[in-house]
């Protein structure tokens, strides 16, 4: 049995892969129904694969590592190709392969007709091959391929529109971000290395306690940034919301169930290092925690549809990561499933929305839809209330207990926070289902006339996720703090910090969650439903804040002031000093050495040279005088003979005398 | 430790003669596409011969093998002696794979004198093997100038760019610069070795040959003046920041053969991991040393990257992205541990793939715009989607993607970097997120996006040719970063034979006195 | 008795030769030059070199004077006005300085040296011409054919200078 | 037959001379088959010595002595020993190829042969001479035919030629005369070589007569005196006598190196020069300096010479540094051939001044390799200069489309000069830095330097000559196609890279005229005895010594001691 | 007995006696007949060492100067005439062609 789990583990992400090189080479070559069908199909495998391990781990309780091939190697060094799969692992395969299924079904419809459907799939399905390395590696450096490899995945498929400049843009900005955290994640994996010699989990963890608080916190908080880049936390938030220019079938896997939720395995997964820096998970905790509440105020005034579900999605990261900065992993874990859910669901239906209305994504131009549209209203609906937190659907029960368990644990501040989180979401969840499908409809004619229901393909994936939305809290999490899951989980994430809660107490938190939800879905209903107008005189009345919202709070702008504006401005600059200081330098050199010769050319030619015709012309102007003395009269030859006589007679006489 | 295995059949010197002598042969062809045909044919051969030798390489082995060695001026102890062991034989299939695929894209992109510029390819090529096979200093160097030859007329008569005149005197003048303090050194070395010799009565006197050189022991003074006199020669060639002026000029006014030749082949830092760090180990460890040089490369690889983000020009980003992995590879060498030695090796033969890689498309790009700059650019990928993807692949495996070999290399390297000291790690690490950005940026502007205004509207995607070279290279990339282990196990053996050099350190303490008397 | 000869013929010879040099006739200049080579020739024989003053009179005094003379009378030159050089002066008061100076020095000269080994008791033995004759034979043998043989090119060589030439008409009128 | 080699090397020249006087200048085929045998004869037989030179045996071979004048103790003694041997090969080499390169001479082409053949022969015959008297002798006989080669066949500077205008010409003959860097006439270039040359001739001959006088032998035979010479010591004029005879001789002949600052004949005599002319002066003339100096002061006076070497250290990094940059500077493609020599002349002194196996050597081996390289580069600068009648750099260019051949060989040719490897200059140069290291760091730096400057300046040179534009006012040029004017440049090409790749030989044979010498000026006996390179050639095999080296050299292998040596 | 100083200044007087003649007068032959002059001077002053040093070289010389003498007299004169036949004179200022 043991044996047919380790192939059935290697199998998972090879289908996929074989997927992806099928449609990739030879995807031009067939038609397009084969290639989606080999997409979903693929993963669909993979799923069943999956539910096999699962079946197994359930079972036995054991994780099970397999070897692929030795990959890096070399000195003490050595870095498998290699999987482990435990609960934490089977969780995520399951939520990864089966949105991921949802997902793919989905695409067929809504990619319909798409110029790049095949290359669609092919991205899709490399993205699930990624994506499951990440989350099956046993080691950090296979985490790592996974975790570049969607990164990569999440670039290509938001420059699906690659003419589309803002989509080219957002893929860029997308890659670079993420970058920003792969490097912070590069800087712990080498941390962990020169620390314990070696980058297998098993190994890493087994030797975990060894570490000062100091290196810990440092291993932590560089860990932290790669999460934060992945997981779309702030400060590297600001790609998600850019992101939403891909397909929506993208924003629901990528951007919303799977890949972002990333950063949130990769914290769990090392909680061991995380328990040792307690610092590190304060600023995780409230890494996460401002991350909600701000995401969710910038998610009030988005007029975007997709944009609102992607600021929601930054929030409710936020929640996850609030979770595991408070030590409740599995709480985070169980948002991420519940969230993987109904985020989907609400993607989904978005993108049924802008499916309906030929690529409409301004809310402005909607309304009125529940009539014309009612799956898709019915369906987003469901999800609006399960992430509204509102019993007995999905979100309520994670996000109550992540809640309950920052109250429990005294995290009374980021209880406040998430409080306060939770009121916003709920409100801008039902302005966006009021603002889309009730009121009267603002769509211009042209679209008007053409929306229709998707087609069942569409749906039924819908219908799946409405379902898993509907029941998948109780299901999992039912009872708070002693569902399926903790079980199920507990023997990886442990029970740090286990604060058993009176059921009064858990009980109150219930209900303030669900009178929170209330109050938001309340409010959304009075202002966008009962009198619309009241929305734009609050607008008006805080303009200021409107505009700070509407812009994002201009995070953007500083970013691109502070650090893009500068980089380039350091790079043209280091151009300039390239070209004229150090290329100068060269041709100074250059310079010198031209000098040189010049100078020495002047010296031979007016110093040398000139001084020898000097001498040669001395010679010339003596023998010009000179000549005269050749008189050819025989008395001047013989005088000078004879002076010169006298002369040698004088100088014999001196040097006798000497 | 590291003996010779010598094989019987001389198949380093075919290799290393073979496409000289076909040079030579193609003298008595006229018609081009002749030519052409037999330049492939040549390098064909040759990376048979190549391919046969990585296959009979035996790995994990320290071992200099295929070995060859005849005297040559015995007096002065030069010989022709000739070698590969696990630090140059990949270099040696990498400049066959190289050739070919350069002689391929000279196809029909070079127009005018064919003949004698697949002689200069040629001949640059046997130059390039020399000096990745030579193990006696002076072979090596004898081939390190002579490759300046085919290289300057290279840049100088097929050059595109208006400047090319200056740019090849300035590549030659700057390498010529630099390599004459090698030689110093390189008789330094010799004259240490022959007062080793003579005080301990060996029979060779005088000594070019690297093994023997290796067996005698300088002192530390001597040790990092030739060290320097030495590195100037590697860094001018490499070129390690600040000497890497004339890189950008040689590759944007010479042909793309060329500058896929020297940008594809890490010759400088070759030299360094063959030459400077065995033959002074305690030179190469000396604080001073590592201190300057691994900041030296720090500098390089965000200097490079910064400079590149600006460059409107694709040949020059490249340049200069050329300069940031080079910047890498000198800190994974002075790492000075397994990992960096290590990741250094491979990203050299990474970048062969890669960088030359990107070489090649700002070649299709310039043949099809005759521009590389980002002017003539713009929403490429909708005319030509598949020059656009290869263009990607290659891209993302020069910023380090997992999956792609550049990752792997990169990997060892700042590893390497991290467990030396932290902060050279930690400073490398930044050169990925510039890497990544300057990339990116570009393949944006220049692919992503509506189609631009200067665009070609005829333009046509990859031909077959064109194809050939982009997925043998994305063959070759995906390999190594899938699945290196071949590589490695290669390379494995020798490195960690400089490894336990360095760590043994010294072989000046035999110079002192007890030890002279304990023999 | 000896030195009042001697002052007589030093003097006198000084005297001829300074005429020789100054006289405007040269006709006159030639007799002076007889007068002078006339006392020369007795210096000789204070000197005890009789032969010589046979040859001094004979060859000098006879032959090259009368050469001098039938060439003087076979150019029948008149006396010239301006006989001495424009520039003389410039030579004579240097010429006299040196002299004096000259004479200064070597009327201080001791002359000493070392002594052949024909003393004059040994030449009065048997007659300077004798011991000329012996010595110019024995020892100077080949020099005395070299003058021989000078004299004879002399003579060839005057003859041929002063030959008249043919004129060029006639070589060519000839042919 | 064999012993008489040099014989036939020294007179076939002078026959060949002879022989010229007696035919008309009417058949031109004859005139120059006559010179063109003559020259064979010659470069056979140095071909033979070359090669039956006993690089073992050393020491002077193939003597032979006539007695001349027993009274002043003259007599012809001819022979050569491992430094000779290589300048005669060279000197015959570049007569024969001087011939060819002279071929398409038509003004009294019989005349030029003659005085060719003198000159050669006369180089040739300072390389063989034994005896002072024969050595200035032949010394002397080199300068002279210069003067008429360089004023009847030589060329003008552009800026002469260019001055037509009656300006121009008052210039040329008055005190503008004495600023005619640029513009010289031939005639002056003959004047000023020959005056130059001659009067630090004199210099030496002086030299040459002090040793004469003061030996006290009444000999001029240079193995008697170096034998049995004491100058040393000997006080005159506040100084000592052996001092001041190495300095005139030094000096005397170190003006025809050119060492710096005696050079300023050099450039202007060659530039003046026809082609075969300034192969031959810049090829082996000059090294008539360089030998002159070998045999006299380092032969007669080696502790002088050991004393007073450092001069020539100092002097010669003046004459790289100074050589190259006028050559970088110039416009003219002799100037820069020229001013290339006498920079390269520094380094044969280098290699003279370290006093060292290794660098003296390198110093003989340059010399010859020089010989070659320049010889090379003179010949084609002179085909250029007969296809389009200037010298002037700007005005050329683009001719590699004209000339490819030309162009080629002139890649050849520069790298030779550059000391490129595969050439044996470059055996040469590495010698050189490796022997003089020791001694004389910094001008080994300052000589690796001068390589580069060397290679900028060349380069300058082949990119205005043969790249670029053309200027249409040489589209007449024609490349050299006929064997006869390919031969030359083969020659000398072949000769340069042979020995550049098979130098064994040649270091052999040099090897074995210096050792005896350094070691009687050092008076140490070499460790380094050049026996054991000698014999042994081309063997695949590897000395058990080093068979086994380890990587990891702090404990190597046992070398295997060698007994004959040290230990005692 | 008169001194041989005596004899070597009267020969020195005749000689600078003969050498003014030669340099200051116009006249070709009493320039040559100063040269006679000069010739005697030095045959005076030989023959007096010869005998004061008693040896007879000295006179043997003086009787070969005697015998150049008349050689010299003979070619002189010859040329005298020879010039004199084109020339018409024989002023020696006239005889410069041999000048620069």
């Amino acid at each position: 049995m043991s044996d047919l789990t380790d192939l059935l583990i290697k199998l998972i992400p090879i289908f996929p892969l074989l997927a992806v090189i099928s449609n990739g080479l030879l995807g031009s070559r067939y038609s397009h129904d084969m290639a989606h069908r080999l997409a979903w199909g693929s993963v669909g495998l993979s799923f069943l694969c999956v539910v096999g391990v699962f079946a197994d781990i359930l079972r036995t309780g054991t994780a099970h590592e397999v070897i692929v091939y030795q990959w890096i190697f070399g000195g003490d060094l050595t870095i498998n190709l290699a999987y482990l799969v435990d609960p934490l692992t089977c969780v995520m395969l399951l939520v990864v392969t089966g949105v991921g299924f949802l997902i793919h079904v989905y695409s067929v419809g809504y990619m319909h007709g798409e110029a790049g459907f095949t290359r669609f799939f092919t991205y899709m399905n490399l993205f699930m091959v990624s994506m499951l390395l990440l989350v099956m590696g046993n080691n950090y450096v296979v985490l790592f391929i996974g975790w570049e490899g969607v990164g990569l995945c999440s670039y290509l498929l938001i420059g699906y529109y690659y003419d589309k400049v803002s989509a080219a843009k957002a893929a860029t900005k997308a890659f670079v971000v993420n970058r920003i955290g792969d490097a912070g994640f590069l800087v712990a994996i080498f941390l962990i290395f020169v620390n314990f010699k070696t980058l297998d989990y098993t190994k890493v963890f087994a030797q975990v306690g060894q570490l000062s608080t100091e290196m810990a916190t440092a291993i932590a908080l560089c860990l932290l940034v790669g999460a934060v880049g992945k997981s779309a936390q702030f400060p590297l938030y600001t790609w998600l919301p850019d992101a939403m220019e891909g397909p929506t079938p993208v924003s629901a896997l990528i951007h919303a169930a799977t890949m972002v939720t990333a950063g949130v395995y990769m914290i769990v997964r090392n909680h061991a290092i995380f328990d040792l820096a307690p610092v590190a998970m304060d600023v995780v905790a409230f890494i996460g925690g401002g991350t909600a509440l701000f995401a969710a105020t910038i998610g009030l005034v988005q007029t975007d549809i997709k944009r609102v579900l992607a600021y929601s999605t930054v929030s409710q990261l936020g929640y996850m990561f609030l979770g595991c900065g408070i030590g409740a992993y599995t709480a985070a874990v169980f948002h991420l499933m519940t969230h993987a859910f109904f985020k989907a669901l609400l993607f989904l239906s978005a993108g049924s929305v802008i499916h309906a209305l030929s690529g409409e994504q301004d809310i402005r131009k909607m309304g009125g839809l529940s009539k014309k549209i009612p799956w898709t209203y019915r369906l987003f609906l469901i999800g609006a209330i399960a992430i509204a937190g509102i019993p007995p659907l999905a979100g309520f029960w994670s996000k109550d207990e992540i809640m309950a368990h920052a109250f429990v644990h005294q995290h009374f501040l980021l209880y406040g926070i998430a409080a306060v989180g939770a009121l916003l979401t709920s409100f801008y969840m039902f302005r966006l289902t009021y603002v889309t499908f009730y009121g009267t409809s603002r769509m211009d004619h042209h679209a008007e006339a053409h929306v229709h229901e998707s087609p069942t393909v569409m749906i039924g994936p819908l219908v799946a996720l409405g379902f898993l939305s509907l029941v998948g809290g109780l299901m999992l999490g039912f009872p708070p703090e002693h569902g399926w899951l903790h079980r199920f989980l507990g023997p990886v994430v442990g029970s740090a910090g286990e604060h058993e809660a009176s059921v009064g107490v858990v009980i109150a938190l219930m209900v303030a969650a669900t009178a929170i939800a209330l109050i938001g879905w309340g409010l959304a209903h009075y202002i966008y439903h009962v009198s619309p107008p009241t929305a734009d005189a609050w607008a008006q009345k805080f303009s200021g804040a409107y505009t700070t919202l509407m812009n994002k709070y201009y995070v953007d702008e500083i970013y691109d002031f502070v650090i893009v504006e500068p980089m380039k401005r350091l790079g043209a600059m280091l151009d300039w000093f390239d070209r004229t200081v150090v290329d100068g330098l060269v041709r100074g050199v250059g310079q010198m050495a031209d000098w040189g010769s010049a100078g020495t050319t002047w010296i031979e030619k007016y110093i040398v040279y000139a001084g020898l015709n000097i001498i040669g012309y001395g010679n010339h102007l003596a023998a010009r005088r000179g000549r005269k003395v050749q008189s050819g009269m025989v008395h001047h030859y013989v005088a000078i003979i004879v002076a010169g006589l006298f002369l040698l007679a004088l100088v014999v006489q001196f040097l006798v005398q000497m | 430790m590291l003996e010779e295995l010598t094989a019987g059949f001389p198949i380093l010197s075919c290799i290393l003669f073979l496409p000289v002598l076909g040079a030579m042969a193609l003298w008595l062809l006229d018609d081009e596409d002749m030519v052409r045909t037999s330049a492939l044919a040549i390098t064909l051969v040759e990376l048979a011969l190549s391919v046969f030798v990585l296959l009979r390489f035996v790995p994990e082995s320290a071992a200099m093998q295929f070995a060859e060695r005849v005297r040559w001026i015995p007096a002065l102890g030069i010989s022709y002696h000739l070698g590969v062991d696990g630090i140059s034989v990949l270099f040696v299939g990498l400049t066959a794979f190289l050739s070919v695929l350069v002689v391929v894209y000279s196809w029909d992109t070079i127009r005018h004198q064919v003949k004698l510029y697949m002689m200069c390819l040629l001949a640059l090529e046997t130059t390039t093997m020399g000096v990745f096979v030579s193990l006696d200093l002076i072979l090596f160097f004898v081939f390190w100038e002579l490759m300046l030859i085919p290289s300057y007329f290279l840049i100088k008569l097929w050059g595109g760019g208006a400047e090319r005149h200056y740019a090849a005197l300035k590549f030659v003048l700057y390498t010529l610069l630099g390599s004459v303090f090698m030689l110093v050194g390189i008789a330094l070395l010799n004259i240490n070795f022959h007062q080793w010799a003579s005080l301990h009565h060996t029979d060779q006197s005088y000594s070019f040959d690297l093994l023997e050189l290796l067996s005698a022991p300088i002192p530390m003074d001597q040790q990092i003046l030739i060290f320097w006199l030495m590195f100037m020669g590697f860094a001018f060639k490499a070129p390690i920041f600040p000497f890497h002026t004339w890189l950008p000029d040689a590759l944007l006014e010479g042909p793309i053969g060329m500058a896929v030749v020297l940008a594809g082949l890490k010759l400088g830092t070759f030299g360094f991991m063959r030459f400077s760090i065995p033959l002074l180990p305690d030179a190469s460890q000396s604080e001073t040393v590592v201190t300057v040089v691994v900041v030296l490369g720090l500098c390089a690889i965000l200097y490079g990257a910064l400079m590149a983000l600006v460059q409107p020009d694709f040949r020059r980003l490249l340049a200069y992205s050329s300069i940031s992995h080079l910047g890498f590879i000198v800190v994974g060498l002075f790492s000075l541990n397994y990992q960096g030695l290590q990741g250094s090796l491979l990203t050299m033969i990474n970048l062969g793939f890669s960088t030359a890689g990107l070489f090649f498309i700002a070649g299709f790009l310039y043949s099809r715009q005759q521009s590389t700059q980002l002017s003539a650019f713009g929403g490429m990928a909708k005319q030509v989607p598949l020059l656009a993807t290869f263009f990607l692949i290659i891209g993302l495996a020069s910023i380090g993607l997992p999956g792609t070999n550049g990752f792997v290399g990169e990997f060892l390297i700042l590893l390497g970097a991290f467990k030396a000291k932290w902060w050279f790690g930690a400073v490398a690490v930044l050169g990925v997120i510039v890497g990544a950005a300057y990339f990116l940026w570009y393949y944006e502007r220049a692919m992503l996006g509506p189609v631009g205004k200067a665009v070609k509207q005829t333009m046509s995607d990859l031909q077959l040719r064109e194809m050939v070279i982009a997925v043998s290279l994305s063959v070759m990339i995906l390999w190594i970063g899938l699945y290196p282990s071949p590589f490695l196990r290669i390379m494995n053996g020798s490195v960690q034979a400089l490894v336990d050099r360095l760590n043994h350190g010294t072989v000046a303490a035999l110079e002192s006195p007890a030890a002279e008397k304990g023999r | 008795m000896v030195a009042v000869f001697f002052a007589y013929f030093a003097l006198v010879s000084i005297a001829a030769g300074v005429l020789t040099v100054s006289l405007k006739n040269p006709v006159h200049c030639g007799l002076a030059l007889l007068a002078l080579l006339m006392h020369v020739s007795g210096l000789f024989v204070l000197l005890n070199a009789e032969f010589l003053w046979a040859v001094q009179v004979i060859v000098y005094a006879g032959a090259i004077l009368v050469l001098y003379l039938f060439v003087l009378m076979l150019l029948n030159l008149k006396a010239d006005e301006r006989y001495f050089h424009s520039s003389y002066l410039y030579f004579l008061g240097p010429a006299v300085g040196g002299a004096c100076y000259v004479l200064v020095l070597l009327l201080r000269s001791p002359y000493g040296g070392v002594k052949g080994d024909v003393p004059a008791a040994a030449v009065l033995e048997h007659g300077d011409t004798y011991a000329v004759g012996i010595k110019m034979f024995s020892d100077h043998l080949l020099q005395f054919e070299i003058i021989g043989v000078f004299l004879l090119g002399a003579i060839i060589g005057a003859i041929v200078l002063a030959k008249t030439p043919k004129s060029i008409e006639d070589v060519t009128g000839k042919k | 037959m064999g012993e008489y080699a040099l014989l036939y090397i020294l007179f076939a020249p002078f026959a060949g001379a002879l022989a010229l006087i007696m035919v008309s200048n009417r058949q031109p085929m004859l005139v120059r088959g006559i010179a063109a045998s003559a020259a064979f004869v010659s470069l056979i037989a140095s071909v033979y010595l070359f090669y039956a030179y006993d690089p073992v045996k050393g020491g002077f071979q193939f003597v032979q002595k006539f007695e001349w004048s027993r009274q002043l103790g003259i007599s012809l003694h001819l022979g050569v020993d491992g430094i000779g041997t290589p300048l005669v090969l060279a000197s015959s080499v570049l007569l024969f190829t001087g011939i060819f390169v002279s071929w398409h001479i038509r003004d009294r082409a019989k005349e030029f042969y003659i005085w060719l053949l003198i000159l050669a022969a006369a180089t040739i015959g300072v390389f063989m001479s034994l005896d002072l008297f024969f050595l200035y002798f032949f010394y002397e006989m080199s300068v002279i035919p210069m003067y008429l080669l360089l004023g009847m066949w030589g060329s003008h500077t552009k800026q002469y030629l260019e001055m037509t205008d009656a300006e121009g010409l008052k210039l040329r003959d008055s005190v503008g005369f004495i600023f005619n860097f640029g513009s010289n006439s031939k005639e002056y270039a003959a004047m000023k070589l020959v005056l130059f040359l001659s009067a630090f001739a004199v210099a030496a001959l002086m030299g040459i007569l002090l040793i004469y006088k003061y030996s006290g032998l009444d000999t001029f035979d240079i193995l008697v005196l170096r034998e049995q010479a004491h100058l040393m010591n000997i006080p005159v004029l506040g100084t000592t006598l052996d001092k001041i005879i190495w300095v005139l001789v030094f000096f005397g002949f170190a003006s025809i190196a050119p060492l710096w600052p005696l050079h300023s004949w050099s450039p202007v005599g060659h530039a003046a020069a026809p082609a075969a002319t300034s192969m031959l002066h810049a090829g082996v003339l000059m090294k008539l300096g360089h030998f002159s100096i070998i045999r006299v002061a380092f032969e007669i006076l080696p502790e002088t010479t050991r004393e007073m070497m450092p001069i020539a250290a100092v002097l010669c990094m003046f004459s790289i540094v100074y050589g190259g940059f006028v050559a970088f500077y110039a416009k003219d493609t002799k100037y820069v051939i020229g001013y290339s020599s006498s920079s390269h002349m520094g380094y044969v002194f280098l290699g003279m001044a370290a006093l060292n196996y290794i660098s003296l050597s390198g110093a003989v081996i340059y010399m010859f390799a020089h010989a070659m390289a320049t010889g090379m580069l003179f010949a084609m600068a002179g085909w250029v200069y007969d296809q389009t009648h200037t010298r002037d750099l700007p005005s050329l260019g683009g001719l590699s489309n004209k000339m490819p051949f030309i162009s080629g060989c002139f890649i050849v040719g520069c790298m030779a000069s550059i000391g490129m490897p595969g050439t044996v200059n470059f055996i040469a140069e590495i010698m050189i830095i490796v022997g003089s290291w020791e001694k004389y760091p910094l001008q080994v730096i300052v000589a690796v330097l001068g390589i580069v400057l060397t290679m900028a300046y060349l380069f300058k040179m082949m990119r205005s000559l043969f790249y670029g534009p053309m200027n249409q006012k040489y589209s007449h040029a024609h490349d050299a196609v006929s064997v006869v004017d390919r031969l030359p440049l083969l020659v000398m090409i072949a000769v340069s890279v042979g020995f550049g790749i098979f130098p064994m030989h040649l270091y052999d044979v040099v090897r074995s005229g210096v050792d005896p010498l350094i070691a009687r000026i050092t008076q140490v006996v070499p460790v380094a005895q050049s026996g054991d390179g000698l014999g042994v050639r081309g063997e695949a095999t590897i000395p058990p010594a080093t068979r086994h080296v380890p990587l990891v050299a702090n404990n190597p292998v046992p070398l295997i001691p060698h007994l004959s040596r040290g230990n005692e | 007995m008169v001194p041989l100083s005596a004899y070597v200044a009267v020969s020195a007087i005749l000689f600078i006696t003969g050498l003014l003649g030669v340099l200051i007068r116009r006249n070709f032959i009493i320039v040559l007949m100063s040269v006679e002059i000069m010739l005697n001077a030095a045959n005076i002053n030989l023959v007096a060492f010869s005998h004061y040093l008693e040896s007879l070289a000295g006179q043997l010389t003086a009787l070969f100067i005697i015998a150049i003498a008349a050689g010299e007299a003979a070619i002189g004169l010859a040329i005298i005439i020879v010039v004199f036949r084109g020339k018409i004179s024989t002023n020696v200022d006239e005889m410069n062609v041999l000048k620069w």
